[in-house]
């Protein structure tokens, strides 16, 4: 299973990217699709389901205190698919903007998020989630309504659905308010967003003690696309015609289509037991570490594992390293036995 | 199985040749045209209220409804008289509605696709939830679990009867405790809120749908305005306790005109409730939400 | 099992009643019954949990928007019985009763209840419930959170909950509000407790089309403990020390005690599955009304059922039905047989 | 086995013959003092934090712990340099607290009942969240798990750790799956809150207790108080982000002063994990809340 989802990752990477002319500079690289990543003509949930989606039915509120219109969801129809989406939406114009929040959410749109997970659930629909966002909103009414819990919450019922989920990274992936819609059983990225622990501002004004670092932050946390899909945090990149998505929505959303509609053929052929299985051992996967073992003297000797591998490849200076690595990065791991007390069948 | 009722037809407030004027506009409708467009004005867009036999006739498709329970009749448990008995307010409510109570249940279909369904009739004591109205949504939960159908309630109320006491309270109970069973079984169900759904039937049944839709400007609220503004000395909020302002509070997933309503149940149940079992959706399953 | 139940509702009522010298008017009867349970010097959850309880370990917050002071709830010690309660807290004077908002609560307080409910059910603990409320609180605020929604999801998770649940009407029965934590598999009333669908005073002004006449509506929708019992909403009532529960509040929780701990045992030998069904039995057996069965006409014959036997009861004058009636009124249904797809193993 | 740590012990920053004014009062208190009081100032009962070592040895019964996975040691998986190299950022930290990285776990009693139980230390790197932390919390869980044993950790944190990247970001997803699955099967977890329980913590393992406990005055939140401040020009409430502020607002159930937490826990425990198996509970079985 997790063989074949590899091999759709490489497959499903369409069309080929071709090799750049000149070795860039790679912070302004970075640099570039942060801006892209959050022009406001690039296309949002709803503009893309417009493209993607033969049908979209909103579902609104979160049953417990408002409709937040930073995280949108309903009921959408995807070639054959019938499913359940939920992503961010930003606005296009400073009215929607003011309205959205700019697509940050407050407790109520992950809560909303959540419930539209459990209709899911309920009913057997496979999910796919849009994920754009500068984060969670950080003000203080979202901390009185308690936007950590929220956040928690979603990423843990994500952990159990017994359905696919299908996440697409389109715009800004930033931080905890990007991941609460975005644990998916596969994580696909447009080659322009950018995926972060923390905003490059944020992470400059800490660490660099000014803002003005923003892109050597963006840089020394690996956020775009492509670097994130040599960590194996992300698993597909897709390319963005021209000079980026926003000059063309409908082939983005016409290139996102082919791939979501792959995952989800794979996905829905997979038992739920075996799902959840594999999700739990993707994100498992996720941590570089070394395990020297018991004993009170340390011995330092590293074990070539995913660590070191991720090492090279990012001292080989290359933008598009989940090319060489491959489209899901599972190593670092493969020695390890305790992945949990997971059914692993096919393995 | 057409609807029938075995008592008088309800004497029709509104005779086709005669006008009505909208409480939403001021405007004089010729009733012929306020019947053509489902009771809604054409100049404001007001939703009137509609008989469970209107209601069933706009939502079904035609000759599919076949009624269940239709002999469930109300009693006088505790034997309740303010200004008048409860025995004789039954009374002229079954001569003004030719209905036994406010709730009918049984199966139907909606664009061939069928389903259990229950609607209230505000013109039967105020849609107002005793034993058999509780009754008829438990049996209409239950019937739709038997059938695995989906299950949609059209509500209209202004909550438990008064005149059966606690027994109308405990409603709340044997209804929820239906739809709970239903949830757990994975069978959809859809709630409709119609003018008005207030106090304990928008405190059991029809807060609780996998998909909750109401008509527009629909009254929905626990404590009725009034008594929530006597109660209480608070400004009330534009638009308090309507249909926008339960939406924009999150506990509403749509608003829908009443012209919408039968193709976006259609619509809805096409995903909850796939004909066909849903070849194209994930791997389905009961489980628990 | 519910003879066993029904037998013990019996015996538990104890002291026995002396026999009313006179006959008392029944209006001045039951609102005495109503002031005594609105009185600000009644045991209130956390007085009686002192008395009843060797330990209480409050638990605090809905995780959603807030802690509601007019319920609480936490991890008690009852006897050998670690249980999870959950109580209306009116306040004992003007600062308190603020604070507490007179014991109405609003949807963050029946949230707690739901969270600590799945949190007993979780751990495997009982639940006994204290209910003592004018009514959900009926401001805009409440409205705007939900308090309908809240108080159908309390209800809702009481009837799947496969832990025994002890509810206690302790005073004010208030309509939804009480309700909403009053849905256990026994209910238990203190002598001059109320239980009714709406107040007094709201009935009278809606029917009688002024508050004045309270007495009459209070009266008139049968809401003392004992007509309560004669409906069978009620099981059994436990009688008050002197003039009321106030004079002398341990003997109050004394009396509550023992009872509780009778249900208590009877209850955790109950198997989960058997305690759902007969709950669902003991709920649905609580509605008055009779079948004519399928056909255009009328058939209008009343068998007797429960509906009569009520009648002649009330109509008797009687304020002490529930003695001539039994413990718990299962009557009425009996020849139906569509009580819904409960297991009835022991039947 | 006691608590071992292979590096050099950390340098007390507070020598037992000397002073520490307390931020809380500005009182001047005797170090050999605040020791005896837990590191809770006598004065006006500010929380010092604490080290692993010395939360461990405050919680547990002398000599009961184990400590597990202890040779789990973080990697650079990004290569991360700010002014400094996230390499040599670990290697101060090691050296400052003798740590390996911010999370010590393993099993250990609390007044005789045995426990699985993880505590951060914000000693190392602000208590960050790398992948270390996050394997050790999830390690911690499924040991909980595979024992049947309560779950119990000690937060103190900044969030995740950024030199790690989105790996740290994926330790949320990492540790709440590793919690969820305890919670489906019945095992207890309850979370404490100490100065400072904030981002990514709290926004994961931290949140989702089934008691969620705090110390007094601890600073909690999602968004540090500066940042929230900076970003958005909202007039912050008095208490903002502080365990009371918390606790009125529904997301902690207690706050616990140091000096009672050991009892506390024993005594919630005493509910969620009975020792012999709960005879006077109710039927306990492993239901999904
Ligand atoms: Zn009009
Ligand atoms: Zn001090």
């Amino acid at each position: 299973m997790v063989d074949r989802l590899l091999g759709l990752a490489k497959q499903a990477e369409h069309p080929p990217q071709a090799a750049p002319a000149a070795p860039p500079d790679p912070r302004a690289t970075v640099w570039a699709s942060v801006q892209l990543a959050r022009n406001p003509r690039r296309p949002h949930t709803l503009e893309l389901l417009a493209e993607l989606a033969s049908e979209f039915a909103e579902l609104h509120g979160d049953r417990l205190f408002g409709d937040d219109g930073a995280i949108v969801g309903g009921l959408a129809r995807i070639d054959r698919f019938r499913v359940v989406v939920v992503g961010h939406q930003k606005g296009s114009d400073t009215e929607e903007n003011i309205r959205r929040n700019f697509g940050m959410a407050k407790p109520e749109g992950f809560r909303k998020a959540i419930r539209l997970f459990e209709l899911a659930e309920r009913f057997g629909l496979p999910v796919v989630t849009f994920v754009d966002t500068p984060g969670a909103y950080p003000g203080a009414e979202a901390e009185e309504r308690g936007v950590a819990e929220a956040i928690a919450r979603s990423i843990g019922a994500m952990t159990r659905l017994r359905v696919p989920i299908v996440s697409v990274i389109t715009g800004e992936g930033g931080s905890g308010g990007a991941l609460a819609i975005a644990a998916g059983d596969v994580v696909i990225a447009l080659e322009n967003a950018v995926y972060s622990v923390i905003s490059p501002e944020g992470c400059a004004s800490i660490l660099w003690r000014t803002p003005e670092k923003a892109a050597d932050a963006a840089l020394a946390m690996r956020m775009s696309a492509r670097d994130q899909q040599a960590l194996g945090v992300v698993d597909v990149v897709v390319s963005e015609p021209g000079e980026g998505a926003h000059v063309d929505p409908a082939e983005t959303a016409r290139r996102l289509r082919a791939v979501i509609i792959e995952y989800l053929t794979t996905l829905a052929a997979t038992p739920p037991d075996e799902l959840v299985a594999l999700r739990a051992r993707r994100y498992r996967s996720l941590g570089a570490f070394q395990d020297l073992g018991p004993g009170p003297e340390p011995t330092p000797v590293e074990r070539p594992g995913l660590a070191d591998r991720l090492r090279r490849a990012f001292e080989a200076g290359s933008r598009t390293l989940g090319d060489t690595i491959g489209g899901r990065t599972v190593g670092g791991r493969d020695q390890r036995e305790d992945v949990g007390r997971l059914q692993e069948d096919d393995e | 199985m057409p609807l029938k009722f075995p008592f008088r037809a309800r004497r029709e407030s509104y005779p086709p040749d005669l006008w009505t004027q909208c409480p939403g506009c001021g405007q004089m409708l010729f009733n012929k045209h306020l019947d053509r467009d489902l009771r809604v004005c054409a100049a404001c867009g007001h939703h009137f209220r509609l008989t469970a036999t209107a209601r069933l006739a706009q939502l079904l498709d035609p000759g599919t409804f076949s009624e269940r329970d239709e002999g469930l009749i109300p009693v006088d448990p505790i034997s309740f008289v303010d200004s008048r008995a409860y025995a004789d307010r039954l009374e002229a409510a079954r001569t003004a509605t030719g209905l036994r109570d406010a709730a009918v249940w049984g199966f139907g279909s909606i664009e061939g696709r069928r389903v259990a369904i229950c609607v209230l009739d505000f013109g039967f004591m105020g849609g107002s939830m005793g034993s058999v109205v509780g009754e008829k949504v438990a049996r209409a939960a239950e019937g739709a679990l038997a059938e695995s159908l989906p299950l949609i309630i059209v509500s209209s109320s202004g909550g438990a009867r008064m005149q059966e006491g606690t027994l109308a309270l405990m409603q709340l109970v044997i209804t929820l405790g239906a739809l709970d069973r239903l949830r757990a079984a994975g069978v959809p169900f859809v709630s409709v809120m119609a003018d008005p759904t207030t106090g304990g039937v928008f405190a059991s049944f029809a807060s609780v749908g996998d998909v909750n839709l109401a008509e527009p400007n629909a009254l929905i609220g626990f404590a009725g305005a009034r008594v929530s503004a006597g109660t209480i000395a608070d400004e009330l909020p534009p638009g308090f306790q309507r249909s926008e302002f339960l939406l924009s509070h999150g506990f509403i997933d749509r608003i829908v005109h009443r012209s919408a309503l039968r193709a976006e149940l259609a619509r809805i149940l096409g995903y909850l409730a796939p004909a066909g079992g849903g070849s194209g959706s994930g791997t389905r399953e009961a489980s628990r939400g």
